[in-house]
């Protein structure tokens, strides 16, 4: 006789607490899509913990049915490695803002992503600071006006997936809160990636940022701005998937072709490679309103040793070296008795 | 083997005496931390007691013959109990010129200076700021002043060993040292063996010509020329307890007391750090002691070490960090987070002297006010000191009792001082320690995080990974009743109680305070915390023979403090407190007992001395 | 424009109160904050005395209807002096069953609610977690009641507007305003032309709807409908110093004493800050004062941006940074590079409920010992604290001033309740204030960058630039003499104690401690510090009438403490410390005068009412 | 008349304090180099800013005849920024090692390059911690062994040059401890670019990393493991210049050729394009023994608005607007006479 398992739906990662979120906000449309990947991968509840920082984003463990850890602001990826390297069994996810992984945590991000730590790191990029009301954020676009900058913002935002590229990421993915069907199989890949995979979801922050992804999302635009990557398929995008990228290989860039205009065939589509880092770099950077965003996974390095894996090995093989005792360890070397 | 010098031992008269303070100083080059470990060691296996103080200076290799390059060890040995490296020395080995320099003020009227004159030279008597040569001007007729070309013998020594002249060179300091040997009758096996063990393999012809210059120089001694300027003593083995010793440095003491304590607790270690001085030690340490279940991780700062070890302990593990004050500055926004979450955590500081980057390689005792006090909010914490470098074996152990059974941070302090020194120690049976395991929940049935063991008021620990306990925590308020998410007025007041109850309530918990010397009851009460330990009770000690009714109490439960030491103070007619800054400990007594406590303050980066506190003491009962 | 509803004032009989505490409480969607501060304007414009007290939600937008989402603005108007926002309300105004479930405790017996019965539907009703309708079930017996379905005669009177439902529900607060108007005899003219400034250019129907609404609410109350159970009030002009007068909340007076002072120093601003609740007001209002030579810098973290205030002050600007309790405590190792460098630097703690997140939108005052103590090694450095919003600004003038002239750190503390609050303000005259110029060192004769004021012993300040002064600072110990690193131990402890003697020579160069209210000797001192100001001050008032010997002693000056102040304390026969923390300033004060004073403590994140301090005085004198 | 302005000289740049690195510790050669750039440059000693955090490479301001603060370890980018902000008449060169730089500091190295603040700043990269006693840094190789790694590292490094260019870099160069020709050259093209120039200069840490660059710099194979870039000029080395540096344009990654073998012509090799961001990731993560390692001008973007300059900009247009009258704000509003 088969026992037919237990199969966990996405209700049973909810948990009893109120969503705390402003009502229209993109994160609960995130976390639908989190507790959907759940079920979808039958996640243990009580192997997986959602570590993070400080902000809305942050507020994310208190609403999944798992292990959970709202620490402090910008350390997630720090405590994350702590709880990894003393339980690498546990399967574990970092929630952060932009402003909790790129500002104050930019450091802790950029060596967890180093040394390849096993963690699934999402940054919920909403190009504000959401939870103290609206101030500019790392993200933000030059000329962002904000309570902090009355006459727009003047400094350059950072990419998060081109400084991921630049900290030595193996595994970088892009998705939008809102779609419920492309996010989660992001995440299932971030979850499957031995490493530190990082993922950037696009998330709407209705009360101090809104729209600020409009000129992606909307659907009158969608369609031009939106490109999904598919290993090993041409980068077709459009309406009728009739336009692509092409790689300039003279200047090493990427540009924007019509299939079918000025003699451009299929084949001078470029073909995702999720391997090839040069063009994972090219990717992260395009931007609207030349370029289509680009989503799904990007680079994804092949798997080398995790972090965790490497140093918990030298552990194993201290112990394997003999018995531990502190007893005779104390008594070794020049002793003397009286 | 058969030790090489067996023979020598005995062949000529030696004066007895009761205790030696020795100091080698020299070059950053010169191998001076070597000599005076290998001579420490040799001490402790002829039985002496002592204490050491190793002096270095802050720059990794100042260039030769500099004055603030120059690197020292002291040792204070003898046959009475010894407690500090000595007030001032009877023997300064003067490598060079600006050792001499240096050091010349710590040595007695009458005491002997060793000076290998190969290296007084016009150049490096004018680089360690010198007018004229210090051998040659009669500056130095206050003192016996044996002067050697230490260089040149040395040189000679080696001379078969195949080694470049510079190499060569650089045996000086084991020549030096087997003249010291010779001194104190010392026997050179042990120092060959380690030669031999140290080089043996990689570089025999080092092991060599260093076991050659040290024979050559204890061969020096023995000789008849050096008989009118050179005295052979003999320094008794002490009175000790009895049983099986070894040195320990602070940091060993630390590493092993904390991984005891983890034995103890029945727990893996996590210990997050990042390099400082003078706290590295224990990452260097605790790195090679992994068989014990120790991570170590060397994090990208030290907000990422304590978030690491925070880490740890939620998963399950001892989180451990450790650093020194600007460190530990930067890790107390973490730290509310542990006192928030009422996590274990132990966070070790190795307090060096300040303010900011301060003299790091100087000691200090100055992180008092930051342990107990340097939090945003009312984030109370358990804090501990340790008095010397063994004693942090003990203290580590206590350390890990108390963040285990109280689910909280609990900071140890130390110094620049204790980590660095070593002493001799009495190894305990670990088999024979109170094991207090911790018994992580694992029962669903009436689970909320913030469950409280009635008694002690800690929380229950369950982990991630435990079937059906999945919950969430972190640094918001929460719920007395749930664990949830609050921000009721009257719940962040019962928070707030029941956070100071649980710290404060742990008084019940420590041991009374005691009497390190003297009566209950007096004129005046020394009370001190940390690595004056050694200067406060020998100056106690004496003044007591002297008639003084003064008694010595000494701190290692900072915070909370113990629950009798209010009425203990209060037997005395004066209280005064020794510290290493500007008057920390001071500050809280006076404010938790409204005792008159007056300060004794010194922060120049050097421990006390005995005399010191003795005069404190006398001008105190003398008005 | 003619105001639009003068004619209706005075048409019916008022009866006269001395002051009312009326509290505005609805969902965060439903503009409390902006209802309270036009009604705060109208009360400043009617000549009352007022504080405030605006409570927000901790989440943005919480969910509507619910219990954590209410977001509530409280005021206390009279014609006498009023020091707190009050104890307890006379009028709640509840636009939802949950803001009706949150402020229900705080109503007085026999207090009036004003409910919007428009929301207290089924649906709201439970959401609040009522198990019945309030309004229906007669548990509200002990209080007038007054329904009105609100949102339906809001809809009514907007109905013209062409503005959605949606958007035409929301001027239901204005409706609301307009009611409350009537009752207290205001003019609305102020709030019909912020709205029509506010709204005016862009969407001008948000502004007519709005007004709309208002005059509908006041018609309401006008007409005789309500006359059984409304009644309409005076309350006369407060008899205050004749001047010129506006709102001001703490945010603002810093930022303007900020400015102000570094006008007197004669300096621009070079401010540094990351957001925090409820720090970031002070960032987002500097930022719009750059016509002053304001630079403000949004960090990407505390660390960078103290940081960044320290490298503006080393360049000659005044560096200023401000945070709240976390982000000050990641910040103490840069302080402590101020200090040791000695530059000026000014850093301004908003406090907020800890520990750790805590509850980042309550009040708390726990931050004390982080301000006085929260350093590595011993790091002294100016703390003041602000009492009221108003005051701020003198605060802020004085931080300025002592920072400038000591070459020192100044921690400002004020609080979440200081931060939010707005009180009336005599606006003091720029030009009658005292500069404070600073000097810049010029002279290159005998120029070291550690040469002090005799007097004050501040360093000179030197700024890159100046031609021929080029030097090297940084944290490790300097010479007292050069200037240049110095790992010499008499050098340490003479610096370590200069640095002592210029921050306790301050206590030198502030006022003498007064008293606020009362004899200079008596029973009981009640001795406070910030925010607490209100209700200890008008608790002594009134025991005072009662005919108890009891002052009132409030510190703006926590470190050093005024000269004068322990022997002030001795002159009473016990000293009560009322703190919104566990106790803080009372260690203080029992360290530095062995007074037994003792703590009233209150760590709820609400501001002490009046009656809790009226009732620890009395227990306290009646023993 | 003519004035002969007086010349400044190297020595003239150099303080009376005694220099307290190891000897021969490579930051000697850097001092020497900086000192020549100074005098090449005839900076002004009383306009130039030398700033650092902790560490060996961070003693460096105490050895410069300009200003200096020498301040707490990881932060100087901050405080550099600070500096700047307040006064950018001057001249500000930041200086640190590798760990100061990318461990502790390295949040704030990337706000202060995204920022693009008119920074130039040096990293000594000697791969380790020197003044605290020779642990690992975050550009210690794989398997390095320390005293906090008795068993080797197990960390993958982080590249200085590649987390740069991620965190948006507009200027990055290397050159070596020793090159007194070419690092001078090298820090002039950082100074003279408006913007954030970071040069990387790999030191030799002569007492706990010693030789860790010999596979660069050892006499005898130089010519093999140095590529000096030369804006517009072919990427050329070896002996007799005679390998080149050969874009892959399939595979988008560089090979190492050699002319006039297996057809390889002198036009088959990259020519150095300063302003192809592409190529500078690629060279700045060319790496021996596979590669030569790049030195030089790695990658020059044309410049833009420097942080402190829009910022400041925004001052002045505040005080364009009107006399700034505090008391006048004061009274502005809502008041009322009592
Ligand atoms: C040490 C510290 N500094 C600052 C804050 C205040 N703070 C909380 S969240 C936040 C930023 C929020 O922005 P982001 O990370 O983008 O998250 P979002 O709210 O937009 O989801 C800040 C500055 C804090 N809680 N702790
Ligand atoms: C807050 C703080 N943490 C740690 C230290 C100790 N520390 C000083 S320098 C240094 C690293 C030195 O390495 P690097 O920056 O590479 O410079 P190098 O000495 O190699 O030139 C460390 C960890 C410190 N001074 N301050
Ligand atoms: S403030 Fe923005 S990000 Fe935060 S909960 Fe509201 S909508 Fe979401
Ligand atoms: S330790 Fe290394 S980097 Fe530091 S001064 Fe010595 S040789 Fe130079
Ligand atoms: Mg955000
Ligand atoms: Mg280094």
């Amino acid at each position: 006789m088969n026992v037919v398992p237990e199969r966990l739906t996405a209700k049973d990662y909810a948990t009893d607490q109120e969503v705390r979120w402003c009502p229209g906000c993109g994160d609960y449309a995130i976390l639908k899509a989190v507790q959907k990947t759940m079920a979808d991968l039958q996640a243990s509840r009580d192997r997986t913990v959602f570590v993070s920082g400080i902000g809305c984003a942050a507020r994310f463990p208190y609403y999944m049915e798992t292990y959970g850890f709202h620490t402090i602001h910008g350390r997630a990826p720090a405590i994350a490695t702590g709880i990894k390297l003393a339980n690498p069994s546990l399967d574990v996810w970092v929630v952060g803002g932009d402003g909790d992984m790129l500002s104050i945590g930019g450091n802790h991000l950029l060596h967890a992503l180093r040394r390849n730590v096993d963690l699934q790191i999402l940054i919920f990029n909403n190009e504000i600071y959401g939870l103290t009301k609206g101030q500019y954020s790392p993200t933000s676009r030059v000329g962002t006006r904000s309570p902090s900058t009355p006459q727009g913002s003047v400094d350059l935002p950072v990419s998060a997936l081109a400084f991921a590229l630049g900290c030595g990421a193996r595994f970088i993915g892009r998705s939008i809160d809102t779609e419920q069907k492309h996010l989660p199989e992001v995440l299932k890949r971030a979850h499957g990636y031995r490493g530190a995979a990082l993922v950037e979801i696009l998330q709407n922050c209705i009360v101090y940022n809104d729209g600020v992804f409009a000129d992606i999302t909307e659907s009158d635009v969608a369609d031009d701005r939106q490109l999904y990557l598919e290993p090993g398929q041409p980068m077709l995008f459009g309406k009728n998937r009739e336009k692509g990228i092409r790689l300039n290989r003279e200047t090493l860039s990427l540009e924007v072709v019509t299939v079918g205009q000025n003699g451009i065939t299929a084949a001078d589509v470029l073909v995702h490679d999720e391997k090839n880092k040069m063009i994972a770099h090219m990717l992260a950077l395009m931007e609207p309103p030349e370029f289509p965003v680009a989503l799904g996974v990007i680079y994804c390095a092949p798997e080398v040793q995790s972090y965790e894996t490497g140093l918990l090995a030298q552990v194993t093989e201290a112990k394997a070296k003999g018995a531990a005792d502190l007893n005779k360890i104390l008594r070794s070397g020049h002793t003397w008795k009286v | 083997m058969v030790p090489p010098t067996a023979v020598a031992e005995a062949s000529r008269p030696r004066h007895e005496i009761d205790s030696v303070v020795v100091r080698f100083a020299g070059d950053s080059g010169d191998g001076m931390q070597v000599t005076g470990s290998q001579f420490t060691l040799t001490s402790a296996l002829a039985g002496n007691d002592f204490a050491t103080f190793p002096d270095f200076p802050a720059e990794i290799r100042a260039p030769v013959g500099t004055t603030f390059g120059v690197s020292s060890f002291q040792i204070n040995f003898g046959s009475q109990r010894i407690e500090t490296a000595g007030d001032s020395l009877d023997v300064l080995v003067a490598m060079n010129p600006a050792a001499l320099k240096v050091e010349l003020k710590n040595l007695r009227v009458g005491g002997t200076i060793i000076a290998d004159v190969g290296q007084f030279n016009d150049r490096n008597v004018k680089k360690a700021g010198f007018v004229a040569n210090p051998l040659e001007d009669g500056s130095l007729e206050k003192y016996r002043v044996i002067k050697i070309d230490i260089s040149a013998l040395t040189m000679e020594a080696v001379k078969n060993s195949g080694l470049s002249k510079r190499d060569g060179l650089r045996c000086k300091n084991f020549w030096t040292l087997g003249l010291i040997y010779w001194m104190y009758g010392r026997d050179r096996a042990p120092t060959v063996e380690w030669l031999n063990k140290r080089f043996g393999a990689k570089r025999p012809e080092l092991a060599t010509a260093n076991i050659a210059a040290m024979n050559a120089g204890h061969a020096f001694g023995e000789t008849a020329e050096m008989s009118g300027e050179m005295t052979a003593f003999t320094v008794r083995p002490a009175e000790i307890a009895a049983g099986v010793y070894r040195t320990i440095s602070g940091g060993e003491a630390l590493a092993y007391g904390l991984v005891a304590g983890s034995q103890l607790a029945g727990l893996n270690i996590m210990f997050g750090s990042y390099p400082i001085t003078p706290a590295s030690p224990l990452l260097h340490i605790l790195a090679g002691l992994k068989q014990f279940g120790v991570t170590t991780f060397q994090a990208e700062d030290e907000i990422a070490a304590v978030c690491a070890a925070i880490g740890g302990s939620y998963a399950g593990q001892l989180g451990i960090t450790s650093s020194s004050g600007p460190g530990i500055a930067l890790k107390m926004e973490a730290i509310g987070l542990a006192i928030s979450t009422e996590l274990p955590l132990v966070i070790v500081n190795s307090q060096r002297a300040g303010p900011s980057t301060g003299m790091p390689t100087k000691t200090e005792q100055s992180d008092l006010y930051q342990a107990v006090f340097g939090r945003n909010a009312d984030a109370p914490l358990v804090v501990l000191a340790s008095r010397s470098p063994s004693d942090c074996f003990e203290t580590a152990v206590e350390a890990v009792r108390l963040a285990t059974k109280y689910m909280t941070p609990v900071m140890l302090l130390t110094d620049g001082y204790i980590a660095n020194a070593a002493e001799p120690w009495l190894i305990p049976d670990l088999a024979k320690l109170k094991p207090f395991r911790v018994r992580f929940r694992t029962e669903a049935e009436g689970f909320h995080p913030f469950l409280r063991d009635p008694k002690t008021l800690a929380r229950v620990w369950a982990t991630p990974g435990t079937p059906g306990l999945q919950h969430r925590i972190g640094g918001i308020e929460k719920a007395y009743d749930s664990g949830h998410i609050s921000y009721e007025a009257g719940n962040h007041q019962k928070m707030t109680d029941t956070r100071k109850a649980k710290i404060d309530g742990i008084g019940n918990d420590i041991p009374e305070q005691g009497i390190e010397e003297g009566e209950r009851t007096g004129d005046l009460a020394v009370v001190g915390w940390g690595s004056t330990y050694g200067p406060i009770n020998r100056a106690v000690y004496t003044m007591r023979q002297k008639g003084l009714k003064v008694s010595h109490i000494h701190l290692r439960h900072i915070w909370p403090l113990p629950r009798n030491l209010g009425d203990l103070l209060k037997g005395f007619r004066r209280v005064l407190v020794p510290e290493m800054n500007t008057g920390q400990l001071v500050t809280v007594l006076r404010s938790q007992y409204l005792v008159a406590a007056e300060g004794l303050n010194k922060v120049n980066g050097q421990p006390f001395k005995i005399s010191e506190i003795e005069h404190a003491i006398r001008t105190r009962l003398e008005h």
